[in-house]
Parts: C-alpha cells; sequence; structure tokens
C-alpha cells in the first residue's frame, strides 16, 4: 500500500519511507496483523462450534451425515490448487515473466470461481430440504430437536468463508488488470504478496473448516 | 534490492508442497469416519486436527514464505492461536465446572 | 470513607431520617441496610475491612501527591530538579505490598464466596420464577404467591430459580445476596434469615421496560405463622372479585393500570361491554371470553397501537378460580 | 511532495476535499477531535437526559421505555464513539509519528478509512432511531437483545462497522512503533505516551475482532435467529456474555492505557523532572495489556457462571491491580524534587490520580468475589467505572487537550478559563459519583427508571452534581474554541518539554520535520 507513487516503471517508494525494502517489510507487517485479526475473528466461529461439539455430540454428527463429503473434499483440492497458482504468480513476478504471473492469477480466479460454484450447488441442496439455520428449520424428519443449530455454524462459518472468498476474487482481479498492465517486476510486487498472503488465509481456513463440517465423526 | 527480499524458492519446493498437501487431503478424507468408517471415537478428531494442522503449517511455511519472514510474523500467527486457546479453554473451564441444577417440584 | 461516613451521617443524618426509611430500625453503620442474615453479616466485616484499607492507601497515594505537588512547587524558573530515575527497593516494596493485601482480601473473600455458593442440605426449597416484570414464589405444597416471598424465621431457605423469558436477577441487598436468574437453565441461592421482618427485592439484571418496577418483598414469619400461612387458602373467605383483585397485585398490576390510561398495557378501567379495535382482527365487545382468551393467549388479538409479543400467556399459571375471579374483578373497574 | 516554506499541515491545502481525502495523520487527527467532541457533546445530552429523569423517584420527563433508550444510547455513543477512539485517535495519531521523528504512519490510506469507518459506523448506529431506537443497554446481553423489536440491529451493525475503526488504528499503530522509529531511538528511548498507544494497539488488535464476530453472531440471532445465544433453541446466553466481555475487558484497558500515557507526558513536563521508574511504567503497561485477556469473567460472577471460575477471575483480577498501583505510585515519586507548574494540564493530571485511586481502590472491592455479589448492577459498580473512565480517560483526555493544542493549532489558551473548566469538573464530578457508591452500598440497582423514595436524596445531589459537570466541559469548550481562533501565538515549545513533537515547526509541516532528527538521548532528559 504505497502513496503518490510516480513513475510506472522504476518505482518510487512512499515519502514516509527509506526505501522500497524498508516499505515492502512494513508492508507485509501490515498485512500480517490483518491477518492476526481474520483469524481472531473466524476464531470465535471456531471456539463457538468446539463448545457446542461438546455440548451436543450426537446432534452435530447427524448434522454432518447431511452433508456430502465429496464437495468438501473438491472444494479442499480447487483452493489449495488456487494457493498454489497463487504462490506462482509470486514465484514468476520475482522472475520478471509478466505472461505466467497473469496467466496463474487468472487459474487462482477460474479455481475461486469453482469453489464458490460448488458452495451454491450445496447451499441450494440445503435451502430446498430445509436444513436452514435455527428457527429457520424446516427439515420433517431430524432426529436432535435442535438440529437447526448444527446448520447456524454450518451456515455462519461456511457463509463468512464464502465471503472472504469473493473479497479475495475481487483482489485478484485488481492485481490480476495490474500485472497485465506489467506493473510487477522482482523490484515490486508487494500488492502481489499482500493479496497472496490474504488469499492463503482464506485457504488455511478452509482447511480446518473441511474437517470439523465435513468429517465430524 | 531484489536480494534484500528473502531468497527464492525453487518451483521443485512449491511442486512437491502442493503434492504433500493434496497426499493429505486424501489421508484426512481416508481416516474420516463417515467415509471409510474408520472409528477411534474421541481420537477420531484429535486425528483430524493433527492432519489439518500438518496441511496448515507446509502452507504457512511455503506459500506463505513465514520460513523466511523474522521472528515477529511468526509470533503473530501463533499468539492469534495461543488467545482463542485461551477463550476455548476458559469457556469449556466454566461450562463443565457448572454445578447441575434440577426442579425438585 | 469513614471519615466521610461521618460527615455524611451528620450532614444527611436529618434528611435521611425524613424519607422514611421504615424497615431500618437502627441507623446502619456502613450506609448498607443492616445484615438479617449470619453471612451478611461476615459480609460487613470483611467490606469494612477493605474500606478502611483502602481509605487509608487513598488518603496516603492523594495526601502524598498534594503534599510532593506543594513542596516541589516551582519557586524560579530556571530551578534545577533532581535525576532520580528509580529507586529498586521503593519500587519493589510499593508492589510487593499491595500484592499482599489484594491476596489476603482474595483469600478471605474465597471463605465467604464458598458459603454462599453452597446450601447446607436439609434446606426448604422454594422455587422462584422471574418473568417480565414480576416474581412468582412457588412452594413444595403446590401453594403459590406472587410479588410476595414469604418464608419462616431462622431456617435455612434454598431458591432454585429460573425464568419464563428473559434474563432477571433476584437480589436481596438486607441478606447480600444476588443471582442472575436465565431461561432454560436454573439457578440457586440460599439465606437464613433470624429475625422477623420485611426485606425489598429488586430486580438487577436489565429485563426491559419495567425492569425497574419487578420488585418483590421477603416477609419472615415465625414458623408457626408460617405452617398456619401455608396451610390456609389465600382466597378463603373472599368472593370472586375479591380473589380476581388479589391476583390483579401480585401480577397484572405491573402493566395494567385500574383506570383507563395506558401504561405497558391498556386500562381495564370500564373495559367490560365496551367495543374494542384491533391491528388485526376486527373490532367486539369486551366479555368473558374475549377477556380469559387474552389472558390464556394474548397474540390472538392486540389492541389498536399495542405492539405484538410483549404480554406473555399466562396459560398454566392461573387456576380456574383465579382466572375466573380476573374476569369478574375487571367487570366491576368502571371509567 | 515534499511541502514548500511557510506551508503548515493545516494551510498546505484548503477546501472540504482536500480534508476529507487526505492522507496525513494529523489531519485525520483533527478530523477524528471534532468527530469525538460532536459525538461526546450527544453522549453527554444523553447523560443530563438521564439524570433529569432521575431527579425524584417517578416519573420526571420521560416514561420507561424512553428512558431506557436514553441509558442505551448514553453508554453506547460514550463507548464505541467517544472513549475508544478518544485519545489514540485524536492524541495519537496526531503525535505518535511526531513524537517517533517519523513522517508519517506506516499506512496513511488505511488511517483515512479507519475514521471513514468511524463515521459510517456512527451513521448506522444513529438509523436505529428511525426504528424506534435501542433499549438493550450498551452490553446487548442476549436473550432480551434477541427478542425486543426495535432499532437494536442497526447499533449493533453500527458497532461492528466502528469496531474496524479501532483494529485499524491499533494495526497503523503497531507497525508504525516497530517500522518507523528515527534514528538512534530504540524501544526504551520511546516517550511513554507511545508505549501506552503501543500497548492499547495490541489490545486493539488482539481483542476487537472478538467483538466483531460476537457482535455478528447477535445480528445473525436477530435476522435468522440462529439460536446460538438463544436457550429456546438450546444456546446459552452466558456463552454470549464470555464472548462480549472476553473484548469489552480488555477495550476497558484500550480506554485508560492511552490515558496513562497522558498522564506520564503531563506529569515530567510541569514538574519538569524525569519520570520515576521509566522501565516500570513501560512494562506495567504491557503487563496489563498482556493480563487483561484473563479477567473478564469478574464482569460476570453472578450471572451463573460457574463459582470456581468466579474464583479464578477474581484471583487474576488482583493480580491486574498492581501494575495499575505501581503506574500511580510512579506518578507521585516523579513529583518529588520536581519543580511543579501548577498550569491547568498539571491540574487535570493530579485530578486524574486523585479520581483514579478512588476508582481503583473502588475495582479492588468489587474484585472480590463475596463483595461483588452484593454490588454487581448496582450503582457502586457505575460509580466505579465513571470514577476510572470520566475521573481518568475524560481527565487525561482535558490535559491532553490543553498540553498539546499550542502544538496543533500553534495558539496558546487562555489560562485562566481552562483552570475554570477544571474545578467545575473536578468539584461537579466529585458530587455526581461520590453519592452514587453510598447509593450503591444501600442497593439501587442499575439502570432504574424509578427507583425507591428513600434513595432520592442522594439522587438529587447527583443530579445537581452531573449539571456542573456540563457547565465545566461547556467552558472547556468555550476556552478551546476561543483558543483554537483567537489564541495567542504559542511558538515552538511553550512548556519547554523534551519529547521529539516540540521540536517540529509552530504549526508542523507535511513531513513534519524538515530535517531527519536523531534521537541520542532519552524522552525525559530533565537536569
Amino acid at each position: 500500500m504505497s502513496t503518490d507513487n510516480t513513475a510506472v516503471g522504476e518505482r518510487h517508494h512512499a515519502h514516509h519511507f527509506n526505501n522500497a525494502e524498508h516499505e515492502f517489510n512494513t508492508s507485509m507487517f501490515g498485512v500480517w496483523c490483518f491477518l492476526l485479526t481474520e483469524i481472531l475473528m473466524f476464531g470465535g466461529l471456531f471456539v463457538g462450534y468446539f463448545i457446542f461439539h461438546n455440548l451436543y455430540p450426537d446432534m452435530f454428527a447427524e448434522g454432518a451425515s447431511h452433508l456430502d463429503w465429496r464437495y468438501g473434499a473438491t472444494n479442499t483440492l480447487v483452493l489449495l490448487m488456487s494457493s498454489f497458482t497463487m504462490v506462482l504468480s509470486i514465484y514468476y513476478a520475482r522472475k520478471n515473466n509478466t505472461k505466467m504471473i497473469s496467466w496463474c492469477l487468472f487459474i487462482t480466479l477460474l479455481c475461486a470461481i469453482a469453489f464458490m460454484g460448488i458452495k451454491y450447488i450445496e447451499y441450494s441442496h440445503k435451502i430446498h430440504e430445509g436444513l436452514l439455520p435455527g428457527e429457520l428449520f424446516s427439515y420433517a424428519h431430524a432426529e436432535a430437536a435442535n438440529l437447526g443449530l448444527y446448520f447456524s455454524f454450518y451456515f455462519m462459518m461456511t457463509g463468512l468463508h464464502g465471503s472472504h472468498v469473493l473479497v479475495g476474487m475481487g483482489l485478484i482481479t485488481w492485481i490480476l488488470i495490474r500485472a497485465r498492465r506489467g506493473e510487477f517486476n522482482e523490484h515490486y510486487y508487494t500488492p502481489v504478496e499482500g493479496v497472496g498472503l490474504f488469499w492463503h488465509l482464506v485457504d488455511l481456513i478452509w482447511i480446518y473448516l473441511f474437517p470439523l463440517l465435513y468429517l465430524v465423526g | 534490492m531484489s536480494d534484500s527480499h528473502h531468497p527464492v524458492t525453487s518451483f521443485e519446493t512449491y511442486r512437491n508442497v502442493i503434492l504433500a498437501l493434496i497426499f493429505l487431503t486424501v489421508v484426512t478424507v481416508a481416516i474420516a469416519k463417515p467415509v471409510s468408517g474408520f472409528d477411534l471415537g474421541v481420537l477420531n478428531g484429535a486425528l483430524a486436527m493433527f492432519v489439518a494442522t500438518l496441511k496448515a503449517y507446509l502452507v504457512a511455511a511455503y506459500f506463505m514464505g513465514l520460513r523466511f519472514e523474522d521472528k515477529i510474523n511468526k509470533s503473530i500467527l501463533i499468539m492469534g492461536v495461543v488467545f482463542l486457546a485461551l477463550l476455548f479453554t476458559v469457556c469449556m473451564f466454566d461450562i463443565m465446572t457448572r454445578v447441575p441444577v434440577t426442579s425438585t417440584l | 470513607m469513614l471519615i466521610m461516613e461521618l460527615f455524611m451521617n451528620l450532614f444527611f443524618n436529618q434528611a435521611l431520617a425524613n424519607t422514611a426509611i421504615d424497615q431500618v430500625e437502627s441507623q446502619s453503620s456502613n450506609f448498607m441496610p443492616p445484615a438479617a442474615t449470619e453471612i451478611a453479616q461476615k459480609f460487613d466485616t470483611l467490606y469494612t475491612f477493605l474500606l478502611v484499607i483502602s481509605f487509608i492507601s487513598s488518603v496516603l497515594v492523594i495526601g502524598g501527591m498534594i503534599y510532593l505537588a506543594y513542596k516541589s512547587r516551582r519557586k524560579t524558573e530556571d530551578q534545577k530538579t533532581a535525576y532520580i530515575a528509580h529507586n529498586a527497593t521503593l519500587e519493589f516494596l510499593w508492589s510487593f505490598i499491595p500484592f499482599v493485601f489484594f491476596m489476603i482480601v482474595f483469600a478471605w473473600g474465597w471463605v465467604i464466596f464458598y458459603q454462599m455458593q453452597n446450601a447446607p442440605k436439609d434446606a426448604f426449597e422454594v422455587h422462584v420464577t422471574g418473568q417480565k416484570w414480576y416474581w412468582d414464589f412457588t412452594y413444595k405444597s403446590g401453594k403459590t404467591s406472587s410479588g410476595e416471598f414469604v418464608v419462616p424465621a431462622d431456617t435455612n431457605i434454598k431458591l432454585i430459580m429460573t425464568s419464563r423469558d428473559v434474563l432477571h436477577s433476584f437480589f436481596i441487598p438486607a441478606f447480600r445476596i444476588k443471582q442472575d436468574v436465565i431461561p432454560g437453565r436454573f439457578t440457586t441461592l440460599w439465606f437464613r434469615a433470624p429475625k422477623v421482618g420485611e426485606y425489598q427485592v429488586f430486580c438487577t439484571e436489565y429485563c426491559g421496560d419495567n425492569h425497574s418496577a419487578m420488585l418483590a418483598k421477603v416477609k419472615v414469619l415465625p414458623k408457626a405463622d408460617f405452617e398456619l400461612w401455608l396451610q390456609d387458602n389465600p382466597y378463603k373467605g373472599l368472593s370472586l372479585a375479591q380473589v380476581g383483585q388479589k391476583v390483579y397485585q401480585g401480577r397484572c398490576i405491573a402493566c395494567h393500570l385500574t383506570t383507563e390510561k395506558k401504561n405497558i398495557g391498556p386500562g381495564f378501567g370500564g373495559l367490560y361491554g365496551k367495543t374494542r379495535e384491533f391491528n388485526e382482527a376486527d373490532s367486539l365487545v369486551a366479555d368473558e371470553e374475549y377477556i380469559r382468551e387474552s389472558i390464556l393467549n394474548p397474540n390472538a388479538k392486540i389492541v389498536k397501537g399495542y405492539p405484538k409479543g410483549v404480554m406473555p400467556t399466562f396459560a398454566g399459571q392461573l387456576k380456574e378460580n383465579e382466572l375466573s375471579g380476573i374476569i369478574e374483578y375487571i367487570k366491576t373497574l368502571k371509567k | 511532495m515534499y511541502s514548500t516554506p511557510g506551508k503548515n499541515y493545516l494551510n498546505e491545502a484548503s477546501g472540504l476535499w482536500s480534508w476529507l481525502t487526505t492522507k496525513d495523520h494529523k489531519r485525520i487527527g483533527v478530523m477524528y477531535m471534532i468527530s469525538v467532541m460532536i459525538f461526546f457533546a450527544i453522549g453527554g445530552a444523553f447523560a443530563m437526559l438521564i439524570r433529569t429523569e432521575l431527579f425524584s423517584s417517578g416519573k420526571d420527563i420521560v416514561d420507561a421505555a424512553v428512558y431506557n433508550q436514553f441509558m442505551t444510547f448514553h453508554g453506547a455513543i460514550m463507548v464505541f464513539m467517544v472513549i475508544i477512539p478518544g485519545i489514540p485517535a485524536i492524541f495519537g495519531n496526531f503525535f505518535l509519528p511526531l513524537q517517533l521523528g517519523a513522517k508519517d504512519v506506516a499506512f496513511p490510506r488505511v488511517n483515512l478509512m479507519s475514521w471513514y469507518c468511524l463515521i459510517i459506523g456512527a451513521a448506522i448506529s444513529f438509523v436505529s432511531l428511525i426504528y424506534n431506537g435501542a433499549d438493550t443497554g450498551w452490553t446487548f446481553y442476549t436473550p432480551y437483545s434477541i427478542g425486543t423489536d426495535n432499532g437494536t440491529l442497526w447499533l449493533v451493525l453500527g458497532a461492528f462497522v466502528m469496531g474496524f475503526s479501532s483494529i485499524l488504528t491499533g494495526l497503523n499503530f503497531v507497525v508504525t512503533v516497530h517500522k518507523l522509529r528515527a534514528p538512534g531511538m530504540t524501544f526504551f528511548r520511546m516517550p511513554l505516551f507511545v508505549w501506552s498507544l503501543y500497548a492499547t494497539a495490541i489490545i486493539q488488535i488482539i481483542a476487537t475482532p472478538v467483538l466483531g464476530i460476537t457482535l455478528l453472531l447477535l445480528a445473525a440471532e436477530r435476522i435468522l435467529g440462529i439460536g446460538v445465544f438463544d436457550p429456546k433453541l438450546g444456546g446459552d446466553p452466558v456463552l454470549f456474555q464470555h464472548f462480549f466481555w472476553f473484548y469489552s475487558h480488555p477495550a476497558v484497558y484500550i480506554m485508560i492505557l492511552p490515558a496513562m500515557g497522558v498522564i506520564s507526558e503531563l506529569i515530567t513536563t510541569y514538574s519538569r523532572k524525569v519520570i520515576f521508574g521509566y522501565k516500570a511504567i513501560a512494562f506495567s503497561s504491557l503487563g496489563i495489556a498482556a493480563v487483561s485477556f484473563f479477567v473478564w469473567g469478574h464482569h460476570m460472577f453472578v450471572s451463573g457462571q460457574s463459582s470456581l471460575a468466579g474464583i479464578i477471575f477474581s484471583f487474576l483480577t488482583m493480580l491486574v491491580g498492581v501494575p495499575t498501583a505501581i503506574k500511580t505510585f510512579n506518578w507521585v515519586a516523579t513529583l518529588y524534587k520536581g519543580s511543579v507548574k501548577f498550569d491547568s494540564p498539571m491540574l487535570y493530571a493530579l485530578g486524574f490520580i486523585f479520581l483514579f485511586t478512588i476508582g481503583g481502590v473502588t475495582g479492588i472491592i468489587l474484585a472480590v468475589t463475596a463483595l461483588d455479589v452484593h454490588f454487581h448492577d448496582t450503582y457502586f459498580v457505575v460509580a466505579h467505572f465513571h470514577y476510572v473512565m470520566v475521573g481518568g480517560t475524560l481527565m487525561a483526555l482535558m490535559g491532553a487537550f490543553f498540553y498539546w493544542l499550542p502544538k496543533m493549532f500553534g495558539k496558546l489558551y487562555y489560562e485562566a478559563g481552562a483552570r475554570l473548566s477544571f474545578v467545575f469538573i473536578f468539584l461537579g464530578f466529585n458530587v455526581t459519583f461520590f453519592p452514587q457508591f453510598v447509593l450503591g452500598a444501600m442497593g439501587m440497582p442499575r439502570r432504574y427508571y424509578s427507583y425507591l423514595p428513600e434513595y432520592q436524596l442522594l439522587n438529587r445531589v447527583s443530579t445537581l452534581g452531573a449539571y456542573t459537570i456540563g457547565i465545566g466541559f461547556l467552558i472547556a469548550l468555550a476556552v478551546i474554541l476561543h483558543s483554537i481562533f483567537k489564541g495567542k501565538p504559542a511558538g515552538k515549545n511553550p512548556w519547554g518539554a523534551k519529547t521529539l513533537e516540540w521540536e517540529a515547526d509552530e504549526i508542523p509541516i507535511h513531513e513534519n520535520f524538515a530535517v531527519q532528527p536523531v534521537v541520542t538521548g532519552g524522552p525525559y532528559e530533565y537536569r
């Protein structure tokens, strides 16, 4: 996040930094602090999940049985691939290979769209069956009385994660446009690294979400 | 100036990491009860968390480049998890040590 | 605080006396209602000890500050000041001494808290139910009373408490006890009141519009009188309308007035026989059937201009004679 | 863009647009000052309405439902819009870079975004007035906050957005302190105000996101009925209290730590003496920040939390009392053999120590589990937290105003007027809140619209005191406005202080320092 940069090629660093490297480290430290707030926000939901999992273990097992683990597994692989292509885009940025940066970012975007598509299928299936959160729960033959609570956590956690995937897609599109304009090279790729860190965190959260929601015993 | 950033990780390393991640995902699915009936009771959950943490370590260390970052960025990730663990343990401790009261009407 | 209190006593004594605090026979020592249980006395000793310590430490710190500020006030513009940056022993002392006092007070508090939280085994159990804006008390013998909590003197009473809608909190200042009341769960309190008397009960967890009117009275009776009270039927020898009046004072008074004026709910004055306008349902003349339905299923017909879902249902809480009593009593209320 | 001579951060660009899109930390500080002053006026007005309603035991001016909204908005505005942004956003934004010898905060655009989050969040919160307000108290306890059908959802979403303002400010300060210090300024040469802002920033980054998710869950409760905190669907209202206080207790340290930083600055400057126990104060700031995350349960001793958990929280609360006490003793020790000048900022600092000591000792009384059973949710607690918040943070805020006004606007203020405002605020404060300790002991519960007749006299005294505080703040406002527009020029360093911000020009330039200052010694090298 630099301010008033002048020439595009050999880019000036912002006036309040000593040099570009100082700016890069500061930006990365700032992004990491922001990731800490994301971890703590999602963490609140995870803590709630663990507490209610301990309070109603069989209800959570019954809830998980309604989820199709194949969709979850595919989504995990899709997100892992998008993380891989995202890190490649940084790899090529440092190799000054502008064409490959754009390609990798484009594939990352495709993976993200695929992820949201699968989520859409799952959500419509749940809504159709009435497996909705809390009071809206209208699934006829549920054994546990408050099964709606499981789906409250399901929709809150995957919904919040999904909204972060959408934000990530917006950010990737932004740096894809800048990459096509050739702005990134080995001296300046801070935005790609920043968006990359955010995207890896979104993937990290899904790595924990998948076993907890889909595979819980 | 580019060398002042941390050194460039080779393509092969990234390839190996993604393969390891895919393998671990397959393992996670394989050891899950609803999938393969593999059931060790409580241990199941712990095992799933362990494998997830392994994958998280791979992503954080290689993809996010934490291997080369200075101590402070690493400590940030750990601090987040520590404070969440604090919230969880205290809430669970409270819920577990509540004296259950029933109506005697 | 002590000197402050003596000063407050002298200055305010006359003023406090004429605000007619009925149940405070003697002037309370530290401004709290006089301790009416043994645990309350232990509470008072710990509180007085900590109050004295706080007063002394405050005087030391504030007095020290004023003295040092005055003594080292600026005499000339270019006055030199000593370069004292730290002093290890002093810093250790003023960390360790407060810590020791905190630990003493913590441990002492723990002992009393333990007694407060653990009711004796043989306690006489009473069920307390909090609901938006009144307290219900149910005894083992099935007898219920509302707004008035009658207990035998000098016996361990254990309260098993829950709420029917939101959080409330049962607080008796004279016994120094308080416990939140949570819907969907039971919480407990216990006390032993040796002296006969009447003590105020407050709700101290915010619960909406009439949170400040959700009061009750603890009436400690001698054991014999209590047994008599437990047996007798509160409505013995009363006409249906008088039964209705007693039920009204216990429950409905929190929201409905006996005149036509609006409080939380519509006034009862002149209700019977008048045509009523409703938000959704079409209007009708208020008769026994309408009043009964409004008590058992209030949300069926909501009077025009009133929000839905404020009045809770009383189904299962009023016996048949109390229900018809309310209806008769409302009939007697003219404009 | 490097500023041209004769220009400073105020007159280098003019027009509203140059302010609304500024990236200069000093301008953002001034914009925060204006917004916080407006919110303080609104919150203060609600306080006056509350005290007027409580003048006599029955109905004075409004009905119960309206009084409950006064109480809710007074709490929410003062907490989320005045006292949490307060010192860090106004004086932290303006003076942290200056005291570090830096040109700006690490992320200027994120800093501007933080101001917009506060304004947008405040706007969303006031939308609740259209849907007949909110009456849940600033704590939004469930299940009442789920069921009540009014604008509570908007107040919750407003607070959620304002949380980001706090996160972004904290994030900016942590990165700035780590990465943008002047050459030669090691951690132990930083002023104590910077230390306290650093500790506050850490709390803001770690605690505020948990409030974010709690308010999000509460909003989902109201919209979708997810049942996590609603007992009807298997949820646990005490869990909401755990999540809420996990943020809100560290939040009270977000409020008090910057105030402590200001007091360290004022005491040293006006007694022209080196601070006593620099390292002790610096480390106790961090100590308070760390331990503040372990003590939240002392708000829940009687709320259905297990008694064993209550005991542990009581013990940890005693621990957090120790560093707070150490700081107070260090300030008093600093006065010894100094040369104390009783200007109004110093009066506010001494007033802070007076009121904060009383607030502190009553805090210990409330920390003892047995005593808290009686005092919880009574006026004793109201008096305690007003002693530490108004007596603490607001006194420090006023002291900071008069101390740094000459550097922000290059003008001196009318000293006698400032001292008069101190007298009114200090006396009015004690008359308002000391009787509330007594009311609390007598058992008068909190948030009561009408109270028993025996509490009436002390409530009347308290109401008169409240009006006196109101007058005091109006006098202070008059003095500040007069000084900004008509004050005499102040020069570079009117108080002869030693910290870096006084080395900048009378009104600092956009770059703060024409020549990058190099730090050779500690921040308070008075001889």
